[in-house]
C-alpha cells in the first residue's frame, strides 16, 4: 500500500499492523529474529491511539538497525551508535512525537554505550528496544559486549576474553524507569512488554532476546526450545512469586538480598515463601539481584518487567523550564535582546 | 581644587591591565571599554587569560590581561602595542612588557612589588629599582595602600580590602583618559544593590583612584580622545560570542522555528552555549550533551524534527562530530556547526586563538562529503554571519559552518543595533503536500524537501546509506551514487549565486592584493590604511565565504600581480586558493596564539613591494 | 629534586613521598580539594614496593586530570574522556606497569562513560580514581553528570533538569571488581581506600568526593564539616555493622531488600539487628542498596570498600591466551607465515 | 572416450561467478583462483557481495559476484569486463550482463530460470526465450538437474544438493578452460574431512560438471592460458587484507617489538582484525575495543608503552579516530594507522570500493597536525606499504595513515612471497640514558626519543598540550608554539629524504602522462599497455608517498605539457597536486563503487591526445 492510500485509510478507519508495513522488501536472512520482533511491532503500533504520523523510529547502524525501512512511520537510520542521541533531539523538538530506538547490541552497548546510559539517566520519553543477539550481526560475525566470555568468532578465534554487560543492569544504573525483558521467540510476551512500553512515560527500555541464525544460532536455544524452556526461563508478574520449572515446581526465595532456588514439591518451602515480584519498588537493589541470576548456576532468565517507576522525564521539564521562563520574563522580544545591555546613542 | 594639567587629544590609545587571575583585570577591562563606548569611542577588545582556573598568586603563568584600543577614528584591532600598561604586580610586568610601545607609560602598583612577589616572578633584582625601565615611563602608585587608606573604617576582610584595589587602579586610569566615573557607578549598584559594604567599598575605591590622579603630581598630562564619528544609531558593545548567539536567535525569529542547541562545554565556544540557555524565553531549547557526538547528532534528530538546529564547539570538539556531519550532508538536514578555533594541533593551546580548522572544516569528512563554510571577520560580524549560516543551512538543506576563533569571541566592539524589521526572512516550507512528496525531490536550489514527523501523510526514512535521486530510498546503484555525489556537490556550489561578490577595498589599481580570512580582517584593514597613507598602493579582499568562494574570486585574484594571504596557521586559505585557482600566492603565517599586529603586515608588504614604493 | 636525583637516591634508600612530586609547580586553585587527593597518592605511593619506574599515571582533560604532571612517575595527559582506553592499552602493551587513572566527573562519565564501563567491564587490572566535584572546572563551570538536578550553573541558569549517575552503581553494574568511596577531607580514610585499591589484581574504581572551592564550594560540606559529618557518613568495614550518628545511636537494617534507619538508643534495635557489611559477597544487589542512599531522605553516605570481588583480568587471560598459542602452536615463524595456504613455483 | 575438441589458446581471460549470495560464489571464485594460480597464471580477483548478509533467495540485491582475470601476460586488474558469465539465477543474469563483452560467453543454470526467479528478478518474459541474448553466446545448462542426479543416493536434504551445484559449475569451468580437479579435491578434503558425504557430494559434483563438459556438446571449443612468464620464486595467493596483517606482523619481528592492534571491526577493513586475531603465537595482541575511538586511543597507550601499535578502520571510523591522531601527533608516537576505503559520505555503500578518504587523511584534523600518507596500489602490495608505514612511524616517531581500499582489500593476486631476511631491519632504540634524556630531544630525523614506562631513571610526563622544544614540558610561549608546529611540520616534509623517487613509466618523451594513486595502479598500467602497443605515446607514474610527495615530483611533472590524473572520488589528488605544484591536471572522475575500468582510461586518452597520435 502506497503512504498515499494509507493516509486516505486512515481517516476513515482503524489501522491494522499491515498499515504499518512499507513496501520495501525486508532484507534479513530468512530465520532472523528480528522478523518476528517487527511482526510485533506492527501489530502493537495500530493499538496505540497515536496517529502513524507521529511515529518516529531512530535506528544506528547493524542488521537489526534497518528496522525503520519497514516501518510505514517516519524514521532515521542514522550512524552506528547514535541513535539516542539523535532521538533524543528528534523528542525534544517535538515532544508530541512517539519515539522509538531499534538497536543491536553492539550498536546499543558498545560503540553507543555512553548515549545510551545518559539517554536512561535523563529519563527521556523513549522506548529504547535492543535486539540483543550477543553478536555484531552486519559485520559477519564478532563477539559483542553481550557475547559469553570464551565465545569463539572470527575475531576471537581461541575465545573471546571479555566478560559480558548485563544490559538490564545498565539500565538500572543508569537510572532507566521502565526495564523489561523479552523473547523473538515469545510473540505474545513481545506484545505485551511493548505495550507497557508504549504505555510508560519516560524512558522505557526494553532488552529482546534475539536468535541471528546465521553468526550465533542457538544462543537463546534452551530459553525458546518447548522442552527446555520452563526450567531456564521465569516470569515476572508484578505481585506474584517467583515460579518456574516444567510442573511449577520450583520457586526462588530470598535468603537476606541472595536469591536461591527452592524445591516446592518436598513441602519444605512453599508459595508463600517466595520472592513476590514489585515492579514499582524504587530500590533498584531489587533489578539488579534479578537480572544477576544470569551470573548464578542453575537460575532461570528472568523475562518480564523489571522495574517501572515514575520520575520526571527530561523532555517534560524541558518544556515547562520554557513556560515557567516564559511566565516569568515574558515572550521573548527580539529588539530588546539586541539591546540588553548598555546601548548608546551615536547621532 | 583641582591643579591644572595639561590636556593632550590623542586620535587613539591602547591600553593593557595586568595583574594576577584573582585582581579581576577582566572586569576592569570590561567597565573601561564600556565607559569607553559609552563615550562614544570606537573600540576593540582583547582578553587574554590563562589555562588555569586560579593559578597561584603572582606566578608568570597566572598573569591575566585585558588589552582595549580605543580611537576618535575608526578602529579594527585591539592595537599592536600598549601605550599605557596598568601592572598589578612583578608578574604582570614582566610577562607584558615586551609588548609595550617604546616609551609607554606604565602605571605599577609599587606595593606588590615585595620579595615574595619578585620571587614567584623570577626576578632577581627590583626592576622599579634596578633603572631598567628606563625607556619607559613608569608611575609608581602605592595602589594596595591607597585602597585600604580609602576603605577604612569599612567592614571589610584584607583579602577584600584587596580585592577592591582594581577599581582604584581603574578610577585612576578613568581620571587619566578623561571618563566619567557613572557608568561604573551604575553598574556597581546593579551589581552590589543587596551587598551595600561591597557597592560602598567598590565605589570609594574607584572614586579615590579617579582624584589620586587629580591631586598628585603623578601624572603630569592628561589625555583626550575625542568620540568617533560613527554611523548614526544606537549601539551596543558585543563581544563574538554573545552575537553569534543573538544571530541565531534571530534567525530562529526570522525563520519562525524554534532554536535547539545541541552542545558540550569548550573553550572558547562555551559562553555561545551559556547564552543560549538565559534565553528560554525566546524558545531556545540548550542540551548540554553528555559529548561532542551526542551533540551534534541530538541537533541532527532536532533538524529532522524540524527545529532550528545549531552545535557549537572548537577544534578537537569538531573533530568528534566530523562522522555525524557527513550524515547530515547524507540526509541533507540543515544544520549550522559552528567552530571557534583555537590553538591546535590536539587540545594545543586551548585559551589561545588561532584560524587553523579551515581544512578540517573543508575536508575533515569521509567520502566526497562537501559543506558550506562562512566565516566571522569581527566580534559584531559573528551576528551577521551566523544569522547567514542559518539562511544557507535552511534554504539549501544542509549542515553549513561558521568558524570563528577564540579573539573574536572573546573581544569586543561596538555594535550598531540593526532594526529587527531590516532583518531579512528566512522562508520556512516545511512540505505538507502528500500527492507529490518525494524525499529527494529537488527545487531550484537543489534542496530536497523538508517534511518533518508529525506530518500526516509523509512518513519517509533516511539515513546514511547512498540514496536514491528523487525516491530517497537506499541505492546501490552505481550510477546513482556518482548522480548524488555530483549533485551534492553542485547544490554547494550553486550557493555562489546566492552570497555576496568579494568587494575590493583599498586602491583598486594596486600593486599587491591582501587575501584574508576570518579574524585577520581587523589586522589587515588597519595596515592597508596605513600603508595607504604611506603611499604604497595596495588593496584588500576579505574572504567571508570559503566554501563556494564568492563568484568574482578568480576574476578579482587575476587584476593584481601579486598576492599576500596572511594567516594565523600554516597556509590554510593559501592552500585553498592554490587549488582552487592555481594562483600563486605569498604567505604570511603567524602561529603564535594571538592575532596579527598591524605593523607585521605593514612590514611585509614593504618588504615585498621595497621601500621605493612610496610616492 | 631533578629525576635523576631521585633515581640515585632509590638504588639506596626507600622512596617517600617527595620522591613522588615532580618539580612543577601545582596549578590547581588554592584551597582546591584535589591537593589532598595528590598528596595521598604521593604518600602512598612509595608503599606499594613497585618501582617507580614501573608507575603510569594517565589522564583526560579537566582540572584534576592535570594530576599526572605532579607525579614524578610516567604520564600521559591525553585528551578529554579517553583515559580508560589509553590506559587500556598502556596495561596490554605491558601488564608489569602500575596503571592509574586521574579522571574527573566530567572526563569519566560524561565524554568518557563508554570507555570507563568498558574498562569495568573487562576487569583490566588498573585503578581508577575518580575526582568527583559534581562541576566541570576548567571549563569554569557548567553541571556534569553528577551535579544535582536542579542546579544553577553558567549553562543551567534556571536549573539542570538532569538527573545525576551514581558513579558506584554505574561501575558495580558495569563489573568492576573493586569499588570505594572516600572524601578530599579525610586523608586518613582515602590513603586507606587507595592502598585497598593497590592491592586489588583486577579494576579498582575509588569515587572521591572532591570539592572544587570555585564553581562549587561546599558541595560536600554536610560530609566533612566536624559538627554535621557523624550524620551524614556512614564507614563501610567489613564484617561491621551499619553504625553512624554523632554518638553512633544510629543504625541501619534491612527489611527484605530494603533499607530503614533505626535509633539504637530506644531499646527496640540492637547492633546485632543490623545490617552487617560484606564486601566480599558477589551479589551485587548490595552495592546497588548502598549507592541508592543517595536518594533516600536522611541517609547517610556511606564510605569504604562498597565491594570487592575476584574475577580473572583481561589482561591476564590476554597474555595466558598468548602463551598458551603458542605453547599450541610453536612460536611464530615469520617465513612460515607468508607461506601458509597454497604456494607454488615459478622456476 | 572423451570427443575431440578444438582448443584454443588466449591470452587472458576474465570470468565472472555470479548467483544468490547463499550459492557459494565466493567460495567459487576463490577456488577457481586457487587453481589457476597453482597453474601459473597471472591472475587478479574482484569479489562484489551485498550488504545484506543473507539477502532473501533470488533478489536483483542479493546478487553476489566474483570476478577473475587470469592470463599468460602479467595483468594488473580484475579485468574490464567478462568474457565469460556463470549466471545461477535471473537475478544474476540480469545485474551481471550489461557488464560483458560484446559476444560473451554465458554459462546459465536453466533450471532457475522458474516463473518465481524470473519474478523476483524482474523479468516479465523469460530472457532465455525472447531473443534478447542475441548477442552471446548462451549455454544452458541443467545445473540444479545434473547435480542433483550426480548424487543421487546420498543422504543429502534436498537443501543440501541444492548448495552443491556450485561445485558443477566449477568443474563445467575448469574444463572449459582446462584446468586440473585436483587442488580443488584436495582443499575439500582438508574442508570436509570429518563429514565424509559433504566430501563425497562435494567431490561428486566437481568432477561430474568436469565430465559434462566433456561428455555433452555443450561447448565446441576448450581454452587453453598458458602459464605466465612470473619472476622466478614460491608465490602465493594473497588479499590486499591478508597481506596488511601480514605486513604488520613482518615489521613486528623486524622491529623486534610486539604488534599491538587496538581496533572495531568496520566494513571492508575487518579481516584485518580477523587475521591478526590468529597470529597470537607470534605475540600479536588484538584487542576489539568498544569502538574506534577506544581502539586508536588503546593502540596510542600501547604506542607509549613501547608496542607496535595499529589501527584499523574505514572511513566512518576515521572521522571518529581524528581528534585521538591529533594526539598521536602532538606527542610524537608512533602508530600505525589504516583505512580500508569504502564508498562515502557517511555510511555511504559501504561494501563499494572508493577512493575519496585522501583529503580526509590529509587534513582532517583541527590545528596544523602533518601526518604522513602512503597508500598500496595492489593486494600484494598492501604488504610492502604496511611495512614501509610501520618503519616511517617507529623512525619519525610519528602516526603514518595506510591507505587502503575495498578492491585491493577484498581482491587477491599472486604474491612472490618474500624471503624474511631480504627485509630491512626496523631498528629500535628505546632510550635508556638518563643522563642525556629529554622528552623532546631531536634526532638527525627530528625525531624524539622513545622512553618507555618502566625504564627506570627516564619518568616523564606526555600530553595534548603544546609541548616545550626538547624539555617537553607544557609551554604556553607564543614563539615555541610557532617553533613546535614548523617543527612537526618539518618532521614529515623530511620523510622525503627517504621514501623513492617517482619512477616513470611508459614512454619517457610522453605527450601525457598519467598520475594516480592508490588501487587505480592496474587499472592505469593495463591502459598505459594498450595505449602504447596502439601507439600513443604514454607515460604514468604513481603515488605511493602521498605525504609528503616524492622528491622528484615536480621535476616528473614539469616534464609532461599534460597530466591526466584518474581518480575514483571528486579529485582528492589532483587538488594536492594543484596546491603543491601549482599544476594544472586533467581529472578523469570515477565515483561508482568500483574500479576503472582501463578502457575507461583509455578513451579518456585517446579523446584528449585525438585520434591523429597514432603512429
Ligand atoms: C563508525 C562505525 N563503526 C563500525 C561500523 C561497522 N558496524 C556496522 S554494524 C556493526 C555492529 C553490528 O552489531 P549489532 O549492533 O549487534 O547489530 P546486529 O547486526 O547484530 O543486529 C558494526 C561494527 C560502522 N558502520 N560505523
Ligand atoms: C573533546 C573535548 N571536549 C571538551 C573539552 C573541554 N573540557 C575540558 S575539561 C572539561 C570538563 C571538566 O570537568 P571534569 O572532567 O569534571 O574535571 P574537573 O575540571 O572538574 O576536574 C571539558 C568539558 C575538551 N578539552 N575536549
Ligand atoms: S546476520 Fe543474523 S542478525 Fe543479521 S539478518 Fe542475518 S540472522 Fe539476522
Ligand atoms: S576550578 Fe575547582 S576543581 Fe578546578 S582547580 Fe579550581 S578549585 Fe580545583
Ligand atoms: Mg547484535
Ligand atoms: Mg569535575
Amino acid at each position: 500500500m502506497s503512504t498515499k492510500e494509507v493516509m486516505e485509510k486512515t481517516e476513515n478507519v482503524k489501522l491494522t499492523a499491515k498499515d504499518f508495513a512499507t513496501n520495501q522488501d525486508v532484507r534479513w536472512c530468512p530465520g532472523c529474529g528480528d522478523y518476528s520482533i517487527l511482526a510485533q511491532a506492527q501489530r502493537i503500533s495500530p493499538e496505540l491511539g497515536i496517529p502513524r504520523e507521529k511515529f518516529v523510529w531512530v535506528s544506528g547502524i547493524g542488521c537489526s538497525s534497518r528496522f525503520p525501512y519497514y516501518m510505514d512511520t517516519y524514521g532515521f537510520h542514522s550512524i552506528h551508535g547514535r541513535a539516542p542521541a539523535i532521538a533524543t533531539g528528534v523528542k525534544l523538538a517535538n515532544p508530541d512525537l512517539s519515539v522509538w530506538v531499534a538497536a543491536g547490541d553492539g550498536d546499543l552497548l558498545s560503540i553507543g554505550g555512553n548515549h545510551f546510559i545518559h539517554a536512561c539517566r535523563r529519563n527521556i520519553d523513549m522506548k529504547v528496544i535492543l535486539f540483543n543477539n550477543r553478536i555484531y550481526g552486519l559485520t559477519k560475525g564478532q563477539y559483542s559486549p553481550t557475547s559469553e566470555k570464551g565465545k569463539k568468532t572470527k575475531s576471537s578465534p581461541y575465545g573471546s576474553i571479555d566478560f559480558p554487560f548485563l544490559p538490564v543492569n545498565m539500565a538500572v544504573a543508569s537510572g532507566a524507569t521502565f526495564v523489561a525483558r523479552s523473547i523473538d521467540r515469545d510473540p505474545k510476551h513481545l506484545q505485551a512488554m511493548m505495550l507497557r512500553a508504549a504505555a510508560h512515560h519516560g524512558l522505557a527500555f526494553i532488552e529482546i532476546y534475539q536468535n541471528c541464525n546465521i553468526f550465533n544460532d542457538g544462543a537463546y536455544e534452551p530459553l525458546t526450545n518447548k522442552e527446555t524452556k520452563p526450567d531456564h526461563v521465569v516470569v515476572l508478574e508484578h505481585g506474584k512469586p517467583l515460579i518456574f520449572g516444567k510442573n511449577n515446581d520450583k520457586g526462588i526465595r530470598l535468603d537476606g538480598m541472595n536469591p536461591i532456588i527452592v524445591d516446592l514439591t518436598k513441602g519444605e518451602y512453599s508459595v508463600s515463601d517466595l520472592w513476590v515480584h514489585d515492579e514499582f519498588d524504587s530500590n533498584p537493589g531489587r533489578s539488579f539481584v534479578l537480572a544477576h541470576f544470569s551470573d548464578l548456576k542453575d537460575f532461570p532468565a528472568p523475562i518480564g518487567v523489571f522495574r517501572q517507576i515514575q520520575k520526571s522525564t527530561y523532555d517534560g521539564d524541558l518544556f515547562a523550564q520554557l513556560d515557567e521562563v516564559t511566565k516569568m520574563k515574558g515572550k521573548g522580544d527580539l529588539a530588546k535582546l539586541f539591546r540588553s545591555g548598555n546601548t548608546w546613542e551615536v547621532a | 581644587m583641582a591643579k591644572d594639567f595639561e590636556v593632550q587629544v590623542l586620535e587613539d590609545v591602547t591600553i593593557r591591565f595586568a595583574g594576577d587571575s584573582g585582581d579581576g583585570m577582566q572586569l576592569t577591562g570590561s567597565q573601561f571599554s564600556n565607559t569607553t563606548a559609552l563615550f562614544g569611542n570606537d573600540l576593540n577588545t582583547l582578553p587574554d587569560y590563562p589555562a588555569e582556573i586560579r593559578a597561584p598568586a603572582g606566578t608568570l603563568y597566572g598573569v591575566s590581561g585585558f588589552q582595549l584600543h580605543f580611537s576618535s577614528l575608526e578602529i579594527q584591532t585591539p592595537g599592536d602595542s600598549p601605550d599605557v600598561l596598568v601592572a598589578m604586580n612583578p608578574a604582570a610586568l614582566k610577562v607584558n612588557l615586551k609588548d609595550l610601545k617604546p616609551g609607554a607609560t606604565i602605571v605599577v602598583n609599587e606595593n606588590a612589588f615585595d620579595s615574595k612577589n619578585l620571587k614567584l616572578a623570577h626576578y632577581d633584582v627590583n626592576p622599579l629599582e634596578d633603572n631598567s625601565l628606563a625607556g619607559f615611563n613608569v608611575i609608581l602608585v602605592p595602589l594596595s595602600k591607597q585602597t585600604a587608606a580609602a576603605l577604612e573604617g569599612l567592614q571589610l576582610s584584607m583579602k577584600d580590602i584587596e580585592r577592591t584595589k582594581n577599581f582604584f587602579a581603574l578610577g585612576l586610569m578613568y581620571w587619566l583618559f578623561d571618563r566619567p566615573l557613572e557608568p561604573t557607578s551604575v553598574w556597581l549598584e546593579q551589581k552590589f544593590g543587596s551587598k551595600p559594604v561591597y557597592l560602598e567599598a567598590n565605589k570609594k575605591a574607584l572614586t579615590a583612584g579617579y582624584y589620586y590622579g587629580e591631586n598628585t603630581e603623578v601624572f603630569t598630562t592628561r589625555y583626550h580622545v575625542n568620540p568617533a564619528k560613527l554611523e548614526k544609531g544606537t549601539y551596543r558593545s558585543i563581544s563574538g560570542n554573545e552575537a553569534t548567539a543573538i544571530g541565531f536567535v534571530a534567525a530562529s525569529h526570522k525563520a519562525g522555528i524554534p532554536l535547539f542547541l545541541g552542545s558540550y562545554p569548550i573553550t572558547p565556544a562555551t559562553e555561545i552555549l551559556h547564552e543560549l540557555s538565559k534565553f528560554k524565553n525566546y524558545g531556545v531549547k540548550t542540551f548540554q550533551a553528555e559529548d561532542e557526538i551526542a551533540g551534534v547528532s541530538s541537533a541532527i534528530g532536532a533538524s529532522f524534527a524540524g527545529n532550528l538546529a545549531i552545535t557549537t564547539t572548537s577544534g578537537p570538539g569538531l573533530a568528534l562530530k566530523t562522522e555525524a556531519i557527513g550524515l547530515a550532508v547524507m540526509t541533507e538536514l540543515p544544520l549550522v556547526i559552528v567552530d571557534v578555533q583555537r590553538g591546535g594541533p590536539s587540545t594545543g593551546l586551548p585559551t589561545k586563538t588561532e584560524q587553523s580548522d579551515l581544512l578540517q572544516a573543508m575536508f575533515g569528512r569521509n567520502g566526497e562529503s562537501p559543506v558550506p563554510i562562512v566565516a566571522a571577520s569581527t566580534p559584531s560580524d559573528c551576528f551577521t554571519m551566523a544569522f547567514e549560516a542559518c539562511r544557507i543551512a535552511i534554504k539549501y538543506m544542509t549542515p553549513v559552518f561558521l568558524l570563528t576563533e577564540g579573539y573574536l569571541a572573546n573581544g569586543s566592539e561596538p555594535w550598531k543595533i540593526p532594526d529587527v524589521d531590516s532583518l531579512p526572512e528566512i522562508p520556512v516550507n516545511y512540505w505538507k503536500d502528500k500527492e507529490t512528496y518525494q524525499p529527494y525531490l529537488r527545487d531550484d536550489n537543489l534542496s530536497r524537501p523538508w517534511a518533518i514527523p508529525g506530518t500526516p501523510g509523509l512518513e519517509h526514512r533516511i539515513g546514511g546509506l547512498e540514496k536514491a535521486h528523487i525516491y530517497g530510498t537506499v541505492s546501490y546503484i552505481p550510477e546513482n551514487h556518482e548522480f548524488m555525489i555530483r549533485m551534492r556537490d553542485a547544490k554547494v556550489k550553486k550557493i555562489q549565486d546566492d552570497i555576496p561578490n568579494l568587494e575590493v577595498l583599498g586602491d583598486k589599481d594596486a600593486d599587491l592584493l591582501i587575501a584574508a580570512w576570518g579574524g585577520t580582517y581587523g589586522s589587515v584593514s588597519e595596515a592597508v590604511s596605513n600603508l595607504r597613507r604611506k603611499g604604497f598602493k595596495v588593496a584588500q579582499v576579505h574572504f567571508k565565504y570559503l566554501n563556494p568562494f564568492p563568484k568574482n574570486t578568480e576574476e578579482v585574484l587575476s587584476k593584481y600581480k601579486q598576492i599576500l594571504v596572511p594567516e594565523r596557521n600554516l597556509g590554510q586559505l593559501s592552500k585553498m586558493l592554490k587549488m582552487e585557482f592555481l594562483r600563486e600566492v605569498i604567505q604570511l603565517n603567524k602561529v603564535q596564539g594571538s592575532p596579527f599586529k598591524s605593523s607585521e603586515i605593514e612590514n611585509k608588504v614593504i618588504s615585498i613591494l621595497g621601500g621605493n614604493n612610496v610616492n
